[in-house]
């Protein structure tokens, strides 16, 4: 573990502020005051905050439906997501895309995405105008346990093998497509990664609970990618801590299932217990952590809740630049 | 008669035609649910809960499963369609025909023509349609404009439990491909379904209101919006006819022209956007076949040429509503 | 001006923007030909030649040749664009929509409105479309209705080689996503075109005939078809005013309602099916807009509601032509 | 080899009318005659005959655009396939499908498909018919070099294993699709079952320009996938003899690369070599089918020239049963 008392106090503030934007959300959620479909990333922290904390905005990443912690890694603003989850006019997206389509092309994401499979070949994309800059940018495709089933997800992995772009698949295996497990619909039973590397890259595994295990695997993804050997593939393994999206009755799960992931699998304590064990950071440092991004995440709800609505003109704008 | 809400109507008429007909067959993404996880299979029974029970009753080979890979699902639909099953394919949400159209459009629609007419599809492809769920762009769309325009597919909008009941029945006997439309935002409304075994033949628009001075044409959950028109409108002694079509292909073209020749006045609703659409298709039909009895101008009531938002004040904005139906009805009315 | 033809006036515009503008990409199968052969690359320069010559002066990081995967192809121009690059995608056929459709509608067509208007998608998707080779149902298909009807897409159908040259080149510098279509039976046609650069701006109909008593709306190959029947009847003094759209999306509605009102006739003429068509959209908009000025019925010229057929005669039987479009014109002129 | 002197003049029989149907269509293409596109399959004969000499009607095959082979092979009718193709009424579909649309599927002939990739999900649900109705019946995906690349295929394959369906995926590697090369197009090189090998299931390789080759591979991959252990891939490789379609210039191709092919991967002459080695049949058993199949052959296009045409009328007709 090489990393400054800067970084790992930044990367738990990441994941903290994604649990806690997340375990919000759940409580606003069911009072009725959001509108549309919900999928929270709670429990996967690490692997977003592991990928992107390599990444600056020059990097692209493109995210699925649950796309909050993504978004949150790469550097989006808190403030104006909660505010587009609202529906209000400050969001991100003005209040038109809401929680599935959450972007900040500038900040090098890509966008959520309400169609499972649809990143990867637009981050394949992506990584083709990396590679024609040059540079050693990459483009990396979130995409689930689910995901690497679809067609588009297949396609991307094999015309990224073809044009050696430098594309990055990160595969989130939470066990989980909806309701469905991994077992069943993966047809090579556990194992994702391997597939992938049947298309002809590197592929890499680690565990999506533990940051720094995301977080030293990606060191050495990036290296390959970066240097110009074409895409590579990671599969994490990791847990979702609330159901596929809110309101799911999650009857599927094993009993006392979710209490057990919480208690060993939580990459939050994982991070706090290995970190302070190694006299790294203090309880101090995570109690100011904590108090901060809880302070963060009142203010934005508070915000969001009173911010500026849309209006029905609204409607008619953003369709295209000139028609 | 039972009172059922419309999501019932779906499973009854499944599990009806399941214990019927042994090569009636399910599949599709978590219309089980629960398989491969330590709660076990049926923990959903579909998303829209429309096959609860039928994993239980029928079995894994009746009631498949699948990964998310919509092309393969249509395209294994075929295949059983083609080998003599009768299958019924789910895709969850219509807005996913993006990642398939290939399996519905130049496949199993096309299969009989380019077969020489040698061969059948019988084969339904269930969707849930529509917003009103401030679901955004990719998960609330209307798609019926673009399976109607293909040849060879047929496309049922049903906007009643009883409807659903009796238009899902004749799709899975029927032998030719069918499009089923279920509206999202109808899959809790209720009302009464007959009971026992019945059928309602395709292509025959229900009157939902008489009257002799407009003509509405509307589907799904239109239809509703434009019972709620011609109900305010009667007192002021303005009739409505109110046309569920029930199918957009086919078309009952002689309901609608027959209505038009007494009214002479046309508002078509429609949940889709405005171009290439089933509005512009009806009121084309109805200037071209009933020119002579039109008294005043065509008119759709339509979203505007955008995306869905998602916002709840920008969603209800975009939609068709009760009060933009009875403003439209009221200019063709006052109109020259 | 030099006379080429359309298939070298898209390839004359490939190659002028892309010496203009490095950001100008091009990708899809076989547009370079022999990548991992024994002949070596540039066998083909696309199967339609209208890529002839660019990978020999781009080299293969803009021209990319891409393995069979359609939805990656159009996902990667997406990605591409929204990182600053302007790709020009192939689709070879534009029958290969059904594959990659959700890439097109879904993601390409929304990403500027579901992002807020923070983003833009300066992307061509270049396809052939239409029917006159026999290719039979699957190769032979028109698809601007199915398009036209999605927002967030701008749809450009050219009927010469001017226009392509001028509108392919607006396409290529547009900031907002452009579906292309060449019409198969066009590429051999040739034409004057002007030398140097120059653009034709969207939504800006051609007005091929003028004439008085007839409006005739018409893209593509069908423009010809109008052009030879205005000229058989203007003969006999009847005046036909045909308007070749150029672009579906945007629509050039002015155009069209200025003719209606002078000529009080309308015939769409369309190769698409007749269903939720552009031929009924134009209907619907006239019979909207101008119905003040209809003197006769809204006429449309379609092909049936079937597939494409293969054999020559039926082929020929499905689609429009000169022959009905005059009937359907003297048929109006005949009426009451 | 243990096939009976009947099986053995059956196999070379069928090969030898897939050959004459195609070298004659060669002929007969460039007076003009015939319309739409034609895609040959002169040079790989012995993989459809390898595998459906396996197979009986209540099998199912699908195939793709480059159909006419596997139409003869499953057992369509000479004389209605050459009708079709030259569109008349009297062909296999009427003159409605043509060249790319030939199928009958009371003989298990699902159908040539225009669409890459298209027959795979297809397969899948013949196959899980034929799991239902029990029996051991299987079902075929012929695909290309260019198809093993198409979303659809893979998400056919990751279905099949999911359901355990008895569907075969044969790949025919006549190393192009159209004008591209499969070393360029495949990502893994020059290894496609490799690829399918890792969606988990079994996989099998054979010469696809010998005939025993093919049937002998095959006889393992139908045991075995008759025998309920899921669905199994082969890749044969094989030769194209002439261009993608018929008006293909094929400046793709190395020099010479045509002749050497017929002369060294002939599948009819290794066949002949072969058989003739191993006294098996006579020089005569071969001329006399060869006379027999270039009768049959010149019979079926003076038919198919003079058959009736469809008139307009037909063009509305077959759409739907009822409408
Ligand atoms: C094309 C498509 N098919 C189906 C869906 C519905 N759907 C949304 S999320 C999901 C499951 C995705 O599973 P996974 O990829 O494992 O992601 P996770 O939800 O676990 O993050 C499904 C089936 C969709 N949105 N798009
Ligand atoms: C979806 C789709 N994309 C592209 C094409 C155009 N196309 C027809 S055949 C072909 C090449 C197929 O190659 P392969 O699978 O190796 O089969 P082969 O031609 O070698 O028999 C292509 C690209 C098509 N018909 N369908
Ligand atoms: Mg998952
Ligand atoms: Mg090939």
């Amino acid at each position: 573990m090489q990393l400054s008392r800067e970084a790992l106090l930044r990367a738990y503030r990441q994941m903290r502020v994604i649990r806690e934007f997340e375990e919000r959300l759940h409580v606003e959620i069911m009072t009725g005051e959001i509108a549309g479909f919900t999928h929270l990333y709670s429990g996967q922290e690490a692997v977003a905050v592991g990928v992107c904390e390599h990444l600056d905005h020059e990097d692209k990443i493109i995210s699925t439906h649950r796309g909050h912690g993504h978004c949150l890694a790469k550097g989006c603003d808190v403030g104006m997501m909660m505010k587009e989850i609202w529906g209000s006019r400050e969001g991100t997206c003005k209040g038109k895309g809401g929680s599935m389509h959450i972007a900040d092309v500038a900040q090098g994401m890509l966008g959520a995405n309400g169609i499972v499979g649809a990143g990867a070949p637009i981050a394949v994309g992506a990584a083709l105008a990396a590679k024609l800059d040059g540079g050693g940018r990459v483009s990396i495709a979130f995409s689930g346990d689910g995901a690497c089933n679809q067609g588009t997800t297949f396609e991307a992995m094999n015309l990224a093998v073809v044009t050696k772009a430098p594309c990055i698949f990160v595969f989130e295996n939470n066990h989980y497509s909806e309701h469905t497990g991994w077992k069943y619909a993966v047809g090579t039973g556990s194992d994702i990664a391997g597939r992938a590397e049947a298309f002809g890259m590197r592929v890499w595994r680690g565990d999506g609970t533990d940051f720094f295990s995301v977080y030293e695997t990606m060191r050495d993804v990036l290296e390959h990618v970066r240097g110009g050997n074409g895409p590579a593939a990671v599969e994490f393994d990791t847990e979702r801590f609330f159901g596929h999206f809110e309101g799911d009755p999650q009857r599927y799960r094993g009993k006392g299932e979710i209490d057990r992931l919480r208690k060993v699998r939580d990459c939050l304590t994982k991070f706090r217990t290995r970190v302070t064990g190694a006299d790294l950071l203090a309880d101090g440092d995570f109690g100011r952590i904590d108090a901060e991004v809880r302070d963060l995440i009142e203010k934005s709800v508070s915000e969001a809740r009173s911010a500026a609505r849309p209006t029905a003109d609204d409607v008619l704008s953003d369709v295209y630049i000139s028609y | 008669m039972a009172k059922m809400m419309y999501r019932e109507a779906v499973q009854n008429a499944l599990f009806a035609e399941m214990e019927r007909d042994e090569n009636v067959i399910l599949l599709g993404e978590d219309i089980v649910g629960g398989m491969g996880t330590d709660g076990g299979p049926e923990a959903i029974g579909g998303i829209w809960s429309t096959s609860v029970g039928l994993f239980g009753k029928f079995g894994p080979d009746r009631v498949i499963d699948t990964p998310i890979s919509e092309s393969a699902i249509i395209g294994a639909a075929a295949g059983l369609a083609l080998s003599g099953k009768r299958p019924v394919a789910e895709l969850m949400f219509a807005d996913f025909i993006g990642v398939c159209l290939d399996q519905i459009w130049n496949q199993v629609g096309k299969f009989r023509y380019m077969f020489g007419g040698k061969t059948k599809c019988p084969m339904v492809i269930r969707m849930a349609y529509g917003a009103g769920f401030n679901a955004a762009a990719q998960h609330s769309q209307s798609v019926h404009q673009i399976l109607t325009g293909m040849p060879g597919l047929k496309v049922v909008m049903p906007s009643t439990p009883a409807d659903v009941k009796g238009l899902l029945t004749q799709s899975i006997r029927d032998d030719d491909p069918v499009i089923f439309l279920e509206h999202k935002a109808l899959y809790a409304s209720s009302g009464e379904v007959p009971e026992g075994d019945y059928t309602i033949p395709f292509g025959h628009a229900r009157l939902a209101r008489a009257g002799q001075d407009v003509t509405i044409v509307a589907t799904g959950l239109m239809v509703g919006f434009c019972e709620s028109v011609a109900d305010r409108l009667a007192p002021e002694g303005i009739g409505c006819d109110v046309i569920d079509l029930r199918t957009t292909s086919p078309l009952d073209e002689e309901a609608i022209l027959d209505s038009v020749e007494v009214t002479g006045r046309l508002v078509v609703v429609d949940e889709a956007p405005p171009r290439c659409s089933l509005a512009t298709d009806i009121a084309a039909l109805v200037g071209q076949k009933a020119f002579a009895s039109l008294k005043v101008p065509l008119t759709m009531v339509t979203p505007p040429h955008t995306p869905i938002p998602f916002a709840r004040e920008l969603e209800s904005a975009y939609l068709p509503s009760a009060d933009k139906i009875e403003a439209a009805v009221r200019k063709i009315m006052a109109w020259r």
